[in-house]
């Protein structure tokens, strides 16, 4: 009776996993408007509160003020509000769109480990669903999956602003794509050097930032990588697929109440994937800081410990993402294109060939 | 008249400047066709000159002539010098003299002015707020004018009771007064009802009626149009409304043939009071109290406001059809109305012939006249009647003919205008012979028993003509809007005249109608409705002027004349 | 023809042209802003200082002896450039406490449909009866409920002191009659 | 309507045709009048007006406007008690008040017993000594409060 460790402890790993990205994707959402409103000298969402925890003397008018309660709020608000559904609509794939979008999404976060545990013989263990030694390939892969959603979105609502939109995020997508997987790959030649075993997993590359980060020895990868972040979680300054001004919302427009928020979370937990393979391949992981060795002590507790400082580090590349939100305005289409052809792919390109020259010198010497 | 007035005039001085002003004029109305004013309280065109008020003070001065001599007396320029008098004269109760020079805006005459101001003033209560005249009141005008602004008297003012009934329809305010008088000297002068007067003295001056009268002729109110201030008001308008929310039209008073010029006073479609409007030849500046109750009629408890059919309400287009049915049964006889304007009188006149009536009739109404601006005829119009050839002669004041003609089976329907059938005499069982066809303002016997019913419209919610008693065709405007769904008294006679010859009917306008009576009526050749004018013009009542008209002696007619004059009168106007 | 002066554009520096010196500050102007205290009113719970003249609702107010103090001169309804005011003048029946006054408004409506809240009526009022007061929000189910009638409006106005005191100094002079004697 | 006797009627007759119009007549026949009954009636204007042909209101008026003319009945003396600047200074004020205890009744009324009437009026036109009081046609000069009191017991007794 072999079935529970194979098969219910991955299932409840797994729904642990999709709580817990699905809740700090919500809690985005609300670190969003919070952030938003402090840097434009508002106050933000400050008004929900649960009944009997937001009548607790100090505490409770304290969360309320913070604005704890209001994914709750808003994720209700989307379960029951009334699915209207315009009669233009090509229907299958105007209902396959918004999961399609999300499950990608989802899905990468298989790959990604999240700290480490050392046991009590003295190995370390990546704290992981999978730890593949393909990971990072994974999850290029899959990512780039969900721009399938945003197409579907586009052409199913049979409207002409989704469709521009929809047609301007996949050729986002496409340009981007290109120069986010050339700037990785000098990471790996780094990482996966001869002799490091661990190939293209992305616990690997935790492993190699022990002292060095990546971000320090590779900068201009960490910045090519980020930028094609940006780009490819459909954030500001490249959110061409929705931008309000010239396309109304673009792929989403014909979309409400759950479905809408199903757009709405994918695309917040694109951020959190994006943040956390960000802080794998330039940040350490949860490393503790560069050249200092880190300190978990060995057990659970190392390991709760180096979950924490993972977490920390992928809030603040949230933090990050909201705060270039609310400082740029957004791109035109053409600048989008021409930076990622023109500037991001021959960076890359150029950022590659140096490394390999730099490797076949290291190599020589 | 205007032609001898223009031979007429004198040349004076006023203000440097050499004007021209008609001769033996009273200097307050001869500066006012000059187009200016001089503030006067007391003074008022209509009424003797007593100077109480002392507003008009002018500097008045006459050319200088040498005593012994009668040279004139020239100074170094070789020009007539000017003796001024050493102090301001009034100016109402100065006649223009030929060579005069007075100031009217020198320092002195607004010193003159801005002390009356302050003495009127002293007492005053400044109730403007609730004071009915305010808007109107020439104590307000001059005050702005001449008034200080503040008040120098620091002592108590003067209390006077706020509100005596001084007659059923005045309320007088004591210690508004200023103790012009008009008042009084319209009492006595005007209305030959002297019971005004001021009693006590100084301070405690008060107008009262002697104890146990009271002023109630029925021609109170115009004390309260006179009233240069707030102290008379009309008990019927107290307080209903300011003035100047109120829009008035000239119009015509409907309540006897004299036709008053008068003034209807309205706010949205809501009158409030009718004043008299000035005109020499007809009213002078009075009207009755009677005339001036009429605007009541326009929602009265028995208007008639819906078109009916066999006394069920119904649409206009059903009810000129029910009529047109039954006028073309034939042997039609119709009642016309002395209380139907000239333009309406005139479509009926071709209405008539359009159906081959085989009678017309029409009912007269008279009563005691006063001699003044009450008629004997209580009509408006009789004349019109006349001139429009719906009647030859004086009309009874019982339809006895129709009467007779209805029992000699000769008449089958009856189209009445206004009338009462029963009133004017019809038995009922006489209207039950006939089928009846009633346009008129209220429900009465004939509506009653009508086989159609069509509203018709008060003189306030069209627009017309009417002759007077002295053959004078006068215009009315219109005030107020007709009630929802009436359409006017022009346009149903034209509708009915257009289906019994069967054209399409046009939508008739009085200036329209006008042309029209004015190529079919002889006297009215050349004239049109614009070309009335406010005061409206005298024509030529040529047969008619011998026929035995029932007024008598009245303020601005006399039937002796009348009949003397004649053909003369068209000329005149 | 003006002259037209064409300003030389000056081309970018290398620094400038990658932008990220540009955007660097950016971050750092909306990170100052955010660390910054916040000057935002929590609104319901906190009321704004109104300031003495402030044109809020238009009120009736009555004078310290609970008279009302408005005659209906109607003035306000004269001056109102949206016409929003709308009254029914009415005498005070002999007898009462307040005959000398003579004139009270039998019904005084202001619509807030119409007011621009200019202020105009209460300027022009006579005997300081209307007045702006500090109520800035109003709102109703239905368009007659935005018609404030009398009651209502005295309800909104209540009482304020009477520096004149103009009908209580004509009373007590018809009570005692004429000052000199 | 006896408003006068027949004296007085015959002295009308011969009045009124004296002025050429004859409201002229008005003031005489007023005097006349109040000479015999001390006050003028609102019977009395009446006849006047008719008897002048005029309005009641115009003798009302003339009535009304001096204050000599009596509406009502006085009592049997009238005190008149003058209060212009000379008199005033002269304690004119103290004296009215003497009068005033003495006979039981305020200014412009009649004593209880109809003894006297009570006036304060303006000048009597014979500044020599103030305070100046005027009872009837008589004049007395320098009446200070004792002297009020004395003139009514004087009139008490009958004996002025």
């Amino acid at each position: 009776m072999d079935w529970i460790p194979n098969f219910l402890l991955p299932f409840f790993y797994a729904v642990t996993m999709i709580v817990a990205v699905m809740t700090i994707a919500g809690y985005s959402v609300l670190a969003e408007r919070k952030v938003s409103g402090w840097i434009q000298h508002r106050v933000g969402p400050n008004r929900t509160a649960l009944p009997i925890v937001g009548s607790i003397p100090i505490i409770g008018p304290f969360l309320t003020k913070l604005g704890i309660f209001q994914p709750l709020a808003d994720g209700l608000k989307f379960l029951f509000k009334e699915d209207i559904m315009p009669g233009h609509v090509r229907k299958g794939y105007y209902f396959a769109a918004p999961i399609i979008a999300l499950v990608p999404a989802l899905t990468t976060m298989v790959v990604l480990p999240f700290g480490q545990y050392v046991d009590a013989d003295g190995v370390t263990q990546p704290l992981v669903l999978a730890n593949v030694d393909i990971g990072i390939l994974f999850i290029l892969a899959v990512s780039s999956l969900g721009v399938y959603g945003i197409v579907l979105a586009g052409w199913s609502a049979n409207s002409k602003y989704p469709f521009l939109g929809g047609i301007r995020s996949s050729a986002q997508m496409v340009s981007y794509e290109l120069a986010m997987g050339l700037s990785i790959l000098p990471v790996f030649m780094w990482a996966a050097a001869p002799g490091a075993d661990y190939g293209l997993s992305l616990y690997g590359v935790v492993r190699s930032q022990d002292g060095l980060w990546l971000g320090i020895w590779q900068p201009i990868s960490a910045m090519i990588f980020l930028i094609a972040v940006f780009a490819e979680s459909n954030r500001l300054p490249f959110d061409m697929a929705e931008s309000e001004t010239d396309l109304v919302g673009g792929f989403h427009t014909e979309y409400g109440s759950f479905k809408f928020g199903l757009f709405f979370v994918a695309e917040y937990a694109h951020i959190v994937i994006g943040s956390a393979v960000f802080v794998l391949l330039f940040m350490g992981g949860w490393n503790f800081l560069p050249f200092v060795a880190s300190p978990w002590p060995d057990g659970v507790i190392g390991a709760v410990l180096s979950v924490l400082w993972f977490l920390f580090k992928i809030f603040a590349m949230i933090f990050f993402f909201i705060w270039v939100r609310w400082t740029l305005p957004r791109f035109r289409y053409d600048q989008v294109m021409r930076l990622g052809w023109n500037i991001l792919l021959p960076l890359a390109v150029g950022n590659l060939i140096f490394n390999a020259l730099l490797i076949a010198i290291h190599d020589r010497l | 008249m205007s032609a001898d007035a223009k031979a007429e005039t004198i040349t004076i001085n006023v203000d440097g400047v050499d004007r021209e002003v008609p001769k033996g004029a009273n200097l307050i109305d001869a500066i006012e066709q000059l187009g200016e004013e001089i503030p006067h309280y007391c003074y008022h065109p209509k009424l003797s000159v007593v100077g109480n008020c002392r507003m008009c003070l002018v500097e008045l001065g006459m050319p200088m002539r040498d005593r012994a001599t009668g040279e004139p007396v020239l100074d170094d320029d070789g020009v007539q010098k000017i003796g001024w008098m050493p102090k301001p004269g009034i100016a109402c109760s100065t006649t223009v003299a030929p060579g005069m020079h007075i100031k009217t805006k020198s320092q002195v005459v607004k010193d003159c002015r801005n002390g009356v101001m302050e003495f009127l003033l002293l007492n005053h209560p400044l109730d403007c707020p609730i004071c009915d005249q305010a808007g109107e009141c020439r104590l307000q005008e001059f005050a702005t004018d001449y008034g200080r602004g503040y008040s120098r008297y620091t002592e108590a003012k003067n209390v006077k009771p706020k509100r005596t009934r001084i007659g059923p329809r005045i309320m007088l305010d004591d210690e508004r007064c200023i103790l012009c008088s008009r008042c009084i000297r319209f009492s006595k002068e005007i209305a030959n009802d002297d019971v005004l007067g001021f009693i006590d003295r100084g301070s405690y001056s008060t107008l009262t009626t002697y104890p146990g009268k009271q002023l109630e002729n029925n021609y109170s109110l115009n004390t309260v149009d006179i009233c240069p201030v707030g102290a008379l008001t009309s008990t019927d308008f107290r307080f209903k409304m300011r003035v100047w929310f109120l829009k008035a039209v000239p119009s015509i008073c409907t309540e006897s043939s004299v036709g008053a010029n008068t003034e209807v006073w309205s706010r949205e479609g809501k009158i409030y009071r009718i004043t008299p409007r000035r005109n020499d030849a007809v009213n002078d500046t009075w009207m009755t109290d009677s005339g001036r109750a009429l605007y009541k009629q326009v929602e009265a408890d028995n208007r008639l406001r819906a078109y009916q059919v066999d006394g069920k309400a119904s649409s206009f287009d059903a009810a000129i059809a029910a009529a047109i049915a039954q006028m073309k049964q034939g042997k039609t006889a119709v009642v016309a109305s002395a209380r139907a304007s000239l333009e309406e009188q005139f479509l009926l006149s071709q209405m008539v012939e359009a159906t081959a009536a085989v009678r017309v009739d029409m009912v007269s109404h008279y009563g005691d006249g006063d001699h003044l601006l009450l008629s004997e005829d209580r009509t408006p119009n009789l004349r019109g009647a006349l001139l429009t050839g719906l009647i030859n002669d004086l009309p009874d004041a019982r339809l006895d003919g129709l009467g007779k003609a209805i029992d000699a089976g000769e008449v089958d329907t009856l189209f009445v205008v206004h009338e009462d059938l029963a009133a004017a005499g019809l038995t009922d069982a006489q209207i039950a012979k006939v089928k009846v066809i009633y346009a008129g303002i209220e429900e009465n016997s004939s509506s009653a028993n009508a086989k159609v019913s069509f509203p018709l419209l008060t003189v306030f919610e069209k627009e017309g003509s009417f002759v007077n008693q002295n053959f004078r065709v006068q215009k009315f405007h219109n005030a107020i809007p007709a009630p929802r769904g009436v359409v006017y008294d022009l346009h149903l006679l034209e509708t009915l005249r257009a289906h019994m010859v069967g054209e399409s009917p046009t939508r008739p306008t009085v200036p329209a109608v006008w042309e029209l009576m004015a190529q079919k009526i002889t006297c009215l050749h050349g004239l049109d409705f614009r070309g009335l004018g406010d005061l409206g013009v005298g024509v030529d009542a040529g047969r008619f002027a011998s026929l035995p008209f029932v007024e008598s002696k009245n303020l601005k007619h006399d039937p002796e004349k009348r009949s003397k004059l004649g053909v003369e009168a068209g000329a005149t106007a | 023809m003006a002259k037209t002066k064409v300003l030389e554009r000056k081309p970018l520096s290398l620094a400038e042209r990658t932008y990220l010196p540009q955007i660097a500050s950016g971050l750092k102007t909306t990170l100052g802003n955010m660390l910054k205290p916040n000057v935002t009113l929590q609104y319901p719970e906190e009321r704004p200082v109104i300031p003495e003249n402030y044109r809020g609702v238009p009120t009736l107010v009555r004078d310290p002896e609970g008279r009302e103090k408005c005659v209906s001169c109607q003035l306000c309804e004269f001056v109102c450039p949206p016409k929003a005011i709308r009254i029914t003048p009415g005498e005070i029946s002999e007898g009462s406490d307040t005959e000398h006054v003579e004139k009270a408004p039998e019904e005084f409506e202001i619509n807030m449909l119409r007011c621009i809240y200019c202020g105009l009526c209460q300027e022009v009022c006579p005997e300081e009866a209307i007045f702006l007061q500090d109520i800035f929000s109003v709102s109703g189910y239905s368009r007659e409920e935005m018609i404030n009638k009398k009651d209502k409006l005295y309800e909104l106005g209540g009482t304020l002191p009477d520096r004149h005191r103009k009908w209580d100094k004509k009373k007590a002079a018809e009570i005692n009659g004429p000052a000199h004697h | 309507m006896a408003i006068l006797n027949d004296e007085n009627l015959a002295k009308v007759d011969k009045l009124v045709p004296k002025y050429p119009e004859k409201r002229s007549a008005t003031l005489p026949l007023l005097h006349l009048i109040q000479e015999e009954h001390g006050y003028i009636s609102n019977e009395a204007v009446e006849w006047v007006a008719e008897r002048l042909d005029l309005s009641p209101i115009n003798v009302y008026e003339v009535v009304t406007f001096y204050p000599m003319f009596k509406q009502k009945p006085g009592g049997k003396y009238a005190v008149k008690v003058c209060r212009t600047l000379s008199c005033a200074l002269g304690g004119a004020y103290k004296t009215c008040k003497a009068f005033e205890e003495a006979l039981g009744c305020g200014l412009d009324q009649t004593s209880e017993d109809k003894l006297a009437s009570l006036e304060f009026v303006e000048c009597h036109a014979n500044c020599g000594r103030a305070p100046v009081v005027m009872v009837d046609e008589q004049m007395f000069e320098g009446v200070d409060e004792n002297g009020a009191r004395k003139l009514v017991e004087k009139m008490r007794e009958g004996t002025l």
